[in-house]
């Protein structure tokens, strides 16, 4: 039987059943590899349910970087019975499988072509262990020590990691370490370790990685602490999956780092809302008062929050929202990912609404462009809208460590203080002095007789008074759109890379491929893959709408450009027809959205198979067809 | 437009404490119908500011949408506004209150805006107990969309739609005192002399300060059948007088049954209270309640202070905000600067 | 001075002051013009409040049977002291003004090239009338008979208008009648009656009114006639104008005709929820439970709805929606009409969604297709969305009558009773059984053993079991998309109307324009002016979303197509491009949205100056630059 | 996954008057946590309507979003079930209630999802009283995003998060009953005994039944601190234990203090009461509101059947809804035809 092989380059899957503490251990095990300074990516897939159902926990290794996912799996550890049929079906050919082999395999799930791993788990931890919670948690730990011996982890990481975990509850030390010891003793005895498929310390071809130091974070701890570091200190929400945990950690470091010294008073406000409704009004409403505010949400509370944000949006007030998307639509698939709530927040809300959205694809983006929103949020005092998801904000992803220019300065925007309204001659709250469609906004309580205005959600003229007058609301709304155009030079513009050198090009054409946030990654590997096989494909990573000028001149420059996302509609391709002036036989959609985030491999299939038809007409390449 | 704005000013015009004259507390000429309650909240609310020597741009404004949520417009022109969206002003204030808890709050709200798409935000607004006055100027129909019949609106009452409310209606100031407000009050805004005291003492008072107004739609449900209705309300009233002074005027300190009771308030200030019944007692949650209920079966309103609790602690130091508005602090008491980040940095290799 | 002529032909405008009414007085002019047999369309223009503001009532009379606003006033009669010098400046060269003069006219409004007609309104019904309410009311009945010796109206038509109106209340018949006299008159004793513009009876030249035996309703009325008709029995709603008198339309002609002839008990109900969400819930619940339930909001009732109607779309629950439009965004104008909540509709709520919309254009077609809508929401388990407006909802339009088919049947969609239950083998709520993407659905309460299924806005398998499942998601949602391609072919076709014949054309482009709703009138009318001007421009009225075949065509087969209507974003043109194959070179958009309705005379100026671009680059008709 | 479902059916399993066994009333496997409470509900309910003989079809299951709401899957496989959007199933129900009055309603919700988003609608189910039974499986946090406090978590009580809750609790039965409930009890889901009987009396009432259920959350709510755990709970349960009998089987009929008291429901069945208290009547809303103001001052939770008004008019007949459900009506019940149209036609020319 032909073995898969490779050193740092693989899929290892954890199939275990939610509730029973296998979560922290798969993490040992990344964490480890991690450690071991070769790229890994794990990612937790998850029911919505509290205990008792399938969870997987898919751990990618790259030594080139990839950190997106790539497509099938090389090694699956098996503990859940009710999946084992089709996890074992999963595994590429020459693949592995461990399993908890207490009881014996069923005969129909053997398959000629994979390797198996039987490790008595259950029996083993019932002989080690007296008390029966640790008996159930540490089968978990056992078959971790098994594949650092079948994968060639320093096992000496391994400890380290779990002093580093129970520190404080340091009489849960040696058991863990037992456990490990046991499976890593286990597999050495009864396997021939390691496998063709193994690690190799500092194993890292991937330069931008070596370089930058990176840390293992999740995009929405990252997202909290850009939430500190940029100065907000109300933050209102609904508690929702993903989204729950950018609020549980804002609330954790502010509670270190927030604490006023002299008094131990809060600087900064936390509340948990009645509902999303409630949730962005509050942020509205510290808005309106000049503290820095956001909330955290997901899908069903994007869609509550609606006729807030066009308040917002109408009545100019800053706002952050962090939209952490799952698998819409409706409750759909609360812990799965999506990209799909692209053209719900762009337009949220009745009426001519436009909102700026930014697209975070790293924890570092996420640190650095939640700073920046509330930055953005100020300056256009306008609701900003971060764009991250379930696959980058509640998953360990590899980063560029968070930096902090202790030069920066907030930029609060056009605010007038007392001083400044004592030189102004006129105030008119909506009067584009600056021709740049942002007008000056006065905070409540700052002038004893100047500057007082009435926010409004309804029509209003210059000066903030009620109007129903067909021109003052026709030169409002267009100050808006003028305003969204001043925007375009603010908001992070796209990334290109240096295009993938190809020597014998296989097309004429020239391609273009257009990704976002958590497509990028696996999009970056799938452009390699067939640059390698003659394709030459430029890239454009948007980060920010509305778009910066250069998306225009890559969609012109290219004949073709394969717009990678991740939901059915095609959301950001319709964005970009909406906003851009742009033939839509340009835009070909390469699309995934079955909840678990799209792999290189789905990327590449589908641009080559638009390739294929191309030769035939080019207008095929239309979503409907690709 | 009933209320106008005098055009200029008498220089001999009465100034408060601060030496601002009424004029200064005026806001914008209404646009509500001739006679409209709302119109003599406004006044009543500019008046009470005035007296109590607020600085008028130390106030803020908040409201939803209604006519009664137009009236912020109509009082106090050097405040900020906000005239949010409807029902949902108790979250847009609890965002301001936290973000700047050194100014004063006054909500200004209708029937249809706080008791039907209201109802959630304004019950968990009570439970959090954000420190402002809410004021609901009831007229149990809804006058901005031309006067259907609001949960308010009490059962059996005949809107100009014709048919009876087949419902009974939300009673908010029992409502209030149930979920845990700390000063619940209740008045007619056709009733200046008792109405001003009570919004003076509602804006001194350290918490959530509700005042449940009946304030007639002289347009749309000023007719007989309709129990809100001017004629039907003035002969349910059931006045229970109150008379505010601030600390630098206190006159009196007694209160037994039948008299007046003086109250000490968060802030130093004290009201006086005239206890029309001998069964009300403004201290005592349940009792109150049941007061109110007893009248509520009698058919009639009860007015007035209704419950105090002075003691309370409102969100501000339930969240145990730092004494300087959170909206005034800058980076160096919100950054923890590049060393904090490295060293996070450090704990996620 | 050259005076207006014309017979039939001009723009009456009324400026008054709400709360006094004045609007049953314009009405009765309004009315007195249809009933002389001569195509009118009044308007009111009213502000969002109840007493003391200026409003306005706009009276276009067309005996070419234009409907839609022209631009642009000829006789202005102006009661308004407020709006009055405004007022004098938008009338046209050569037109007329007529006012109280009981206190002179101040000479600032002065103008050398109209005729002014002052009539001491005030101080005839002060010496006529003692009841001050009558003093102030009749005021406006004084004018009404003033213009109608100006113009011409036969007076016993109105007289009978009043015996009309005040059926029951004869009491009030003579003081009319008295004050209608007075001003009747007062113009024949002092001006030169008739003026140069003029009515003549039966003065229609507009075949397709003169056959059909028009009406004059407003849209509202229609609709609520429609649910009437359309066998819905349970409405919910939250009052918001403009669609406030949807549902009160509903609940008079429910009480009249819905009564159960033997209990006298009723065959409907309708439920003033708290707020739009709850109405949409109940909505969603009767749908759910097997009646066919409706609800009608504006605006911010659409944002709030947004949940629910994600829901709804994803659960495959059959609600039929309302939405008559306003001026966005959030509270906007609300008083004032808009076609503006298309993007909001069409893609309401997060993930991928889209929703079915119908685009009424006359009264005519609020009410078949309101009746149209229940029939496609059951058919196929979706809401559907009817995008009226304000203009079109509130205000009286010539219409043909509505008709009605005593064999239509109700088509209740793919619902299995006990009986089918008994034959089928195997029931799944989810099952494609007949590949069109409509499966079929059993209602609570119909079998003891077979049928019941679980509802639920998240995922789940073809046998509506709960389901995380990637694949189950795939299907269940690329099934969505199916039923979305059905509907193209059950849902209202465009109109196209055969093209004016130009003899010269100016232009070799073919030229084509696509319009909706209450842009259709003045879209006809303006087309026709440009056809004189030797532009030959094919036109195409869309009325549904997903959009039929035939719009694909219409575009490939034009080099140019104008896309009329009235909102910021040109956001028709948005839906097209997104939905669409088509370039954007070829769909300019022709704007209006200050609230106002468009009139013809705004498109044909906007075509006028796309086509005079248009020799240069073909390009700039994108909407930034038109 | 703590209730499994019986693999084979045993022959002779009792069957109720229809019957029915009472593996026919049961629903799929719970995915929920082992122990949870909410699973004791599903199975209470399953009983309850074997032994009052409901046939399952009949029955409509409603629930919003939450632990407590996917319940509904848990029992009566064989009725029409809808899991509607958080904190909105009250209106749902109300769509669903009026579209077919024949059809006996269950709502099930959690304490997040009724007493946080859902508390306008909740407030206003009641005033409309829909005829449905409303179960809040009241776990005092918010079990399904993983145990953050809910709006009746008491005060100072602490959830996995470890920090006391710092608002009050807010009190759904109490609530529910000042805003005019016509039927309001409360339980503990481990109290099988009470628990059954309860919801068959909510059941057979016609009107709005509220119930308000303690139901720990073994997994995030079950430990010191937190006055919602099992432990806690148990300590303070004043139980006031309750029995139903339908009417065929009606045997007691006699109620005095501190004994058993026999109530007539609008459908005809008779309910008996064991009155645990003196000062608690069942027929009086003032004094229930009292004994559980009362009770929850010494931190204690009244349980039982706290108000029940037998003679409540419910929302089909507030309408007037015609007697065959309006899903059943067809064209020619309400299509009035092309006759009427054309008369309308005519008065509009
Ligand atoms: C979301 C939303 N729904 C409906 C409306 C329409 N609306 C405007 S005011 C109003 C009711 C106002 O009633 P109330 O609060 O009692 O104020 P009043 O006019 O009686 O003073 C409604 C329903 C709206 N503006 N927004
Ligand atoms: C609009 C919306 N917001 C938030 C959520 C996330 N969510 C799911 S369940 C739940 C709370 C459930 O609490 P509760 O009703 O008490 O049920 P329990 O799980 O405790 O039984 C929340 C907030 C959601 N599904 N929809
Ligand atoms: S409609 Fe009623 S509430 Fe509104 S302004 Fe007029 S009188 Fe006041
Ligand atoms: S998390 Fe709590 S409420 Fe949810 S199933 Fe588990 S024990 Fe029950
Ligand atoms: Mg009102
Ligand atoms: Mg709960």
């Amino acid at each position: 039987m032909k073995q898969i092989k490779g050193i740092n380059d693989f899929v290892v899957k954890f199939a275990n059943v939610n509730g029973t503490g296998s979560a922290s251990a798969n993490h040992l095990f990344a964490k480890a590899i991690f450690r071991m300074g070769i790229p890994v990516s794990p990612r937790n897939i998850f029911p919505s349910n509290i205990q008792g159902l399938p969870t997987w926990y898919e751990v990618r290794v790259s030594s080139k970087g990839y950190l997106g996912r790539r497509g099938g799996v090389d090694l699956m550890v098996c503990v859940n019975p009710q999946t084992m049929e089709q996890d074992i079906a999963d595994i590429e050919p020459g693949g592995y499988f461990v399993y908890d082999n207490t009881k014996p395999l069923a005969p129909h799930l053997k398959r000629d072509d994979i390797t198996y791993f039987g490790i008595p788990l259950t029996e083993m931890c019932m002989r080690e262990f007296k008390v029966p919670r640790l008996q159930q948690l540490l089968k978990n730990v056992v078959y971790v020590g098994a594949i650092a011996a079948l994968l060639d982890i320093r096992f000496s990481i391994l400890k380290d990691l779990l002093n580093d975990q129970f520190k404080g509850k340091e009489k849960l030390i040696h058991p863990n370490v037992r456990a490990l010891e046991m499976g890593y003793q286990f597999a050495t005895e009864n396997f021939s370790c390691p496998l063709p498929i193994r690690l190799e310390m500092g194993g890292n071809d991937a330069p931008h990685i070596k370089e930058s130091n990176h840390i293992l974070m999740n995009g929405n701890t990252a997202a909290a602490l850009g939430a500190i570091y940029g100065g907000a200190t109300v933050a209102a929400w609904y508690p929702i999956t993903p989204s729950t945990s950018v609020i549980d950690a804002f609330s954790k470091y502010a509670q270190r780092m927030r604490i006023d010294p002299g008094t131990g008073k809060k600087n900064f406000a936390i509340l948990q809302a009645e509902d999303e409704i409630a949730a962005m009004g509050i942020v509205v409403g510290a808005g309106w008062n000049g503290a820095r505010a956001f909330t955290a949400t997901s899908g069903p509370g994007l869609s509550l929050m609606s006729e807030f944000l066009g308040l917002a949006y109408f009545a100019e007030v800053p706002v952050v929202l962090i939209d952490v998307q799952r698998s819409g639509p409706s409750t759909g698939m609360p812990t799965r990912s999506q990209q799909s709530d692209i053209l719900a927040a762009a337009y949220a809300s009745h009426g001519d609404t436009k909102h700026m959205l930014l697209f975070p694809a790293t924890p570092r983006e996420c640190f650095d462009m939640t700073v920046q929103a509330f930055d953005l949020a100020e300056r256009f005092q306008t609701p900003i809208i971060i764009m991250s998801d379930l696959d980058l904000g509640m998953n360990d992803v590899m980063s560029p460590p968070l930096e902090w220019d202790d030069d920066y300065e907030m930029d609060r925007g056009k605010v007038l203080d007392a001083e400044a309204l004592d030189t102004v001659e006129k105030f008119g709250r909506y009067l584009d002095v600056d021709g740049d469609g942002i007008c000056y906004r006065t905070l409540p309580g700052t002038h004893p007789d100047k500057g007082a205005f009435f926010t409004r959600g309804s029509s209003k003229n210059e000066m903030a008074i009620y109007s129903e007058r067909g021109e003052d609301y026709v030169r409002n709304v267009d100050r808006l759109l003028r305003k969204f155009e001043t925007a375009k030079s603010y908001v992070p513009e796209p990334k290109t890379h240096p295009p993938v050198e190809v020597k014998k090009p296989k097309s004429r054409k020239k391609l273009g491929a257009l990704f976002f946030g958590t497509s990028a990654s696996p999009a970056y590997e799938a452009v390699e893959m067939l640059a390698e096989e003659g394709y030459p494909i430029d890239t454009m990573r948007l980060r920010a709408f509305p778009f910066h000028k250069s998306l225009d001149e890559f969609i012109r420059e290219h004949d073709v450009v394969f717009v990678i996302e991740q939901n059915r509609d095609g959301q950001m391709r319709q964005l970009i027809m909406n906003e851009c002036h742009v033939s839509p036989d340009k835009l070909a959609s390469v699309l995934n959205y079955s909840g678990i985030p799209i792999t290189a491999r789905t990327i590449a299939n589908q641009i080559r198979q638009a390739l294929d038809l191309e030769s035939a007409n080019v207008v095929k390449l239309h979503p409907e067809t690709v | 437009m009933s209320y106008f704005k005098p055009k200029f000013r008498h220089p001999r015009l009465p100034v408060n404490a601060l030496g601002y004259t009424i004029a200064d507390y005026d806001g914008s000429i209404s646009t509500l119908c001739a006679g409209c309650g709302h119109d003599s909240i406004s006044t009543a609310i500019r008046n009470a500011c005035f007296l109590s020597s607020i600085p008028p741009h130390r106030i803020a404004k908040l409201s939803g949408i209604g006519c009664s949520s137009k009236t912020p417009t109509y009082f106090l022109g050097r405040s900020h506004g906000f005239n949010s969206v409807h029902g949902r002003m108790p979250s847009v204030a609890t965002g301001a209150s936290v973000a700047n808890r050194d100014l004063i709050y006054i909500g200004l709200s209708g029937d249809g805006d706080t008791a039907s798409i209201g109802m959630g935000q304004f019950v968990h607004l009570i439970r959090r107990n954000v420190n402002m006055t809410y004021i609901v100027a009831n007229n149990g129909c809804y006058g901005l969309t031309k006067g259907q019949d609001s949960a308010t609106a009490d059962f059996g009452s005949v809107s100009k739609y014709g048919s009876p409310t087949p419902f009974e209606g939300i009673d908010l100031a029992s409502l209030a005192l149930l979920q845990g407000a700390s000063f619940v009050a209740r008045s007619f805004s056709g009733d200046k002399e008792q109405l001003e005291p009570l919004i003076r003492a509602a804006m001194a008072h350290q918490g959530f300060a509700f005042i449940d107004i009946v304030s007639p739609c002289v347009t749309f449900a000023n007719h007989v059948g309709s129990t809100k209705s001017y004629a039907a309300t003035r002969a349910h009233l059931e006045a229970m007088p109150l008379d505010f002074v601030p600390m630098r005027e206190e006159i009196r300190t007694q209160y037994d049954p039948g008299t007046t009771q003086a109250i000490t308030l968060h802030d130093g200030s004290v009201i006086h209270l005239h206890k029309a019944s001998d069964s009300h007692q403004t201290d005592d949650r349940n009792k109150a309640l049941m007061s109110m209920q007893a009248a509520r079966e009698e058919k009639k309103i009860l007015t007035g202070l209704l419950y105090l609790d002075p003691n309370t602690q409102d969100l501000n130091h339930t969240l145990e905000l730092a004494t300087r508005p959170l909206n005034s602090l800058g980076k160096d008491e919100l950054c923890p600067g590049s060393r904090v980040l490295n060293s996070i940095n450090e704990g996620l290799r």
